[in-house]
């Protein structure tokens, strides 16, 4: 029997090492690991480079908590409500660096590790400061046609922490809704955490075989963790949470109302469990719709 | 309902709906373009399909309100929920037609600035590029949303997120700038154009705006269309009864456009 | 409405023209398109440029028609029996050019086509003679490590014809089951034509949006035509027909057995329908495997 | 079932089946590989995963007999089914431990030929590579699979369709060649390691077959486990009953391995 990787999310977390390059939020508003961001807070893994496209919120309370020395990305911010309070003030007080990516950018590098190649080429970002303030992106002659291409390299994250609809023990999983660029994050990364909404018997996973996004020999650890995306969608499970996004907006403006609004939300609550209940909203999905029937079989 | 009455941002997104042509790929943002869309889709451009860098793909206006294009009425009945790298793909093969941008800055040539800006010797951070780069560098043709307001026109931009037509003249062709830059800018007082030299130039005022009042704005002497083309300066259409029903069916609680 | 692009094979496949660079038999052994292929093996389209992985016998039988200029691929036979006689003869006359690939190359050529850039860089091919013969493979110095690199460039090609369980009259198709290089090719190519098992209601393609393979933008031609991947299998239809395999096999050993087989099987024959008539093989799957439920909804 | 007697073919599936550890994650071709494989999940190795160049990936055999990769047995509950693109991406990352190659051609330095062979100054033109290439370029170990035939030992293959040891020596490490090259040659008379120079050796001869029988078969010195390593020429396993058993359940009209 192949090993089982299930462990709760705190012991899956600790793992993170502090230091720890860790890609995280990379199906742009979907299916954001924010338990899994809840807990590197409370368990308070410092020194952390975060990677991803956009981060709807997620690297903004890591960055308020004071875990963050380096940022790799394209957009940090609040896209309910613009601004990520907390990432501008430590940008603008010069305690964060910030590589700045395009969306594509950061997919290629990603895409990069993902493919086992140092780079890969591009014809975005040329013409752009995000090109010229960045010398790991290079320029590059196309030897076939002459033609002046971007040089994007590879990115190779040492965890990966994404959240699925649900996974089996051994840590193959099944995904559905927008993916973003977190199947290449997996692929590239040392290690990759899944944080499932629901664990399930190897068979169903095996009963979609097309439907598995990622297989165990990339994963190091499963939990299953309900509404752990939560304020973040979930494609068949859960909506998003406006109302939370423009709540954090108002309350973490200043850094006192930041160290209260951490202290309530996530150091104040020791796990999702009980974050549910505070919340006490009904974001399941009321009408569902019913993926049309596939079959395998011989 | 009142027909008569409708705030700046619906008239954005009524002009921004018609820079959608029927059967157009078009690449989608945040915010009011995700309303543009599904007018567009809506009234002259059924055969017109969005695209969304999170990896939504849809013929058709979402089920429900979008705060943003992962809201799940967004991805319920898509025609496909795939991956950046595709989406990205289409675009980096010159399949979009029209990509939507925004910016806390534009200059003359429609460059545009959402990574950082100076105000009052102090330097602010912004939220960054998100996909914008890559549509400004990317698209047939961008169309620029802003909010007008006198410190977002400078001569040019701190710091270049999202290419438009670069320094002008032959600029893009020049630094192997792929597509085709910024052909529409849509202010919430006119909607500009961009001339031969990729030079900034007001096309029309909107409802009740006068040049005067807008020519200052500008830290330039801003072209107009009377100098670009043998047009005098128009005057931006108002949204249409329909329109305007059809974007308060959309933002049903004005969350974007109010 | 968007506009149908349902057709009947025949006029699809009329729309190649001579001299096209085709790229099908994508998926390896799975859901080749043989009954397109018979198709231009009636209507004779010649002077064709065949492009794809391997070919499971249906680039064989279009090098047995005279219709084959050049091959692009990485590996031309039967995989029941190993050798393809025709496209043996054929090079071995000089009648036929082949570019060698490996899988990966060509893999890569037309992910890079998908991509729209102009090569990929790979670690593969260094060292072996399908490298070293090829002077579009190119070598490159990694500017970040000094590493030896490949780079293989794009292969766009005019059409790229799939075979899939169901598509809309639109051109949005749903796939499952192992694809190899098949939407690699779609994205990489001027036109596609979809065959599809099944035409169905745009609606069942919107009920499940992560099962979508192609979607309507890339796509030309559909033509709905039952059993059109015979004897290749398609997952959750029909079973590989291997004895299929093993009589072309027995019966095109030689030029005049050859003759005889494309006059029976394929010139002698209609379309699909009579084909499936004359095969008269229960193929079907007979124990169904039912993939989980995935929902979606609001 | 005759456990007594069995086939040189079966032989050599249940040594190729030996060359997976457990948990390793195996890159299985054509043939007799596929079956191999499933007798390792079988016995030894059941933690062992599997991938295919056309897309699945599997941890246990598969329902039914493989004709094919792709024969839908092997696609029905698999782990995934995928890409060519994601599967040689693994291969890439160097991710996959051993890859099983065959070939019409192998040489001293284990390269192999698939592309095209000489015979009695003609021609002969053979199927290709497939991901042959791919495996030996980029597995951590290969193991390659072949009938013993003289005619395919040759000094230096005609094509080199999949590398080996090249030249011998450091010539992967020069060439760049990144994955580990041939560790094993089984044949339907002996098993082959390669020594540090990448050299060809016999390591173990099967039941019933003695050194002066093949060492002729060979256009060169054919070294052995004796001057290799401190151990003598070694006598190949036959196959357990039970491996029997399974490779007969796997292939049960012997397509394969009869």
């Amino acid at each position: 029997m192949p090993q089982s990787k299930v462990t709760d999310l705190s012991a899956a977390v600790g793992r993170i090492e502090p230091g720890s390059a860790v890609a995280m939020g990379l199906a742009l508003e979907h299916a954001i690991p924010f338990a899994a961001g809840h807990e590197l807070i409370r368990q308070e893994t410092d020194e952390l480079t975060l990677i991803g496209p956009i981060s709807d919120l997620l690297f903004d309370q890591l960055v308020a908590a004071d875990l963050v020395d380096r940022v790799r990305a394209a957009w940090v911010g609040n896209v309910s409500s613009g601004t990520g309070y907390n990432f501008r003030r430590a940008v603008e007080d010069g305690g964060l660096s910030v590589e700045n990516h395009s969306n594509f950018s950061i997919a290629l590098s990603l895409k990069a590790g993902a493919m086992g190649v140092p780079y890969l080429p591009t014809r975005s970002l040329l013409g752009s400061d995000i090109f010229e303030e960045n010398d790991r992106f290079r320029e590059a002659e196309d030897p076939y046609s002459g033609d002046r291409l971007a040089l994007v390299p590879a990115i190779r994250p040492d965890w990966t922490v994404v959240h699925v609809q649900r996974a089996s023990p051994y840590g193959d999983a099944h995904f559905w809704g927008n993916s973003g660029v977190a199947f290449e994050a997996v692929d590239a990364a040392d290690d990759t955490l899944i944080v499932a909404e629901e664990i399930v018997e190897p068979d169903v996973i095996k009963s979609d075989p097309s439907r598995t996004a990622i297989t165990r020999d990339s994963v190091t650890a499963v939990a299953e963790v309900p509404f752990g995306a939560h304020p973040a969608p979930l494609a068949g499970r859960y909506n998003r949470d406006n109302e939370f996004y423009l709540d954090y907006a108002d309350e973490t403006n200043d850094e006192l109302g930041t160290i209260a609004w951490l202290n309530e939300w996530v150091r104040g609550v020791p796990d999702r469990e009980a974050y549910m209940e505070k919340i006490d909203r009904d974001l399941h999905v009321s009408e569902p719709t019913v993926a049309a029937e596939v079959e395998y079989g011989r | 309902m009142d027909a008569e009455s409708y705030t700046d941002r619906e008239l954005m997104v009524a002009a921004a709906a018609r820079e959608i042509d029927d059967g157009d790929v078009a690449f989608v943002g945040m915010r009011l373009p995700l309303i543009a869309f599904q007018v567009a889709v809506s009234t002259h451009a059924p055969d017109a399909i969005s695209v969304f860098e999170s990896g939504v793909v849809r013929d058709d206006p979402a089920s429900d309100f979008l705060h943003t294009m992962c809201d799940l009425p967004n991805l319920d009945r898509a025609l496909s929920t795939t991956s950046m790298i595709d989406i990205m793909s289409r675009l980096q093969r010159g399949e979009i037609d029209v990509g939507f941008l925004g910016g806390a800055e534009i200059d003359r040539y429609g460059n545009l600035n959402t990574t950082r800006v100076t105000s009052r010797s102090r330097e602010i951070r912004l939220p960054g590029s998100g996909g914008a780069c890559d549509i400004a560098c990317l698209s047939q043709r961008t169309v620029v949303l802003m909010a007008h307001e006198p410190r977002r026109f400078v001569e040019r931009v701190t710091y270049n997120t999202s290419p438009g037509h670069g320094a002008g003249g032959d600029w893009r062709a020049r630094e192997s700038v792929a597509g085709g830059g910024p052909e529409t800018l849509v202010t919430t007082k006119a909607t500009f154009g961009f001339d031969h030299d990729g030079e900034l130039y007001v096309k029309s005022l909107h409802p009740g705006v006068n040049l005067a009042e807008i020519a200052d704005d500008f830290p330039w002497d801003l072209k107009t269309a009377a100098e670009v083309t043998d047009d005098p300066i128009g005057r931006t259409e108002p949204p249409s009864v329909d329109v305007l029903e059809l974007i308060r069916e959309f933002d049903p609680n004005g969350f974007w456009t109010r």
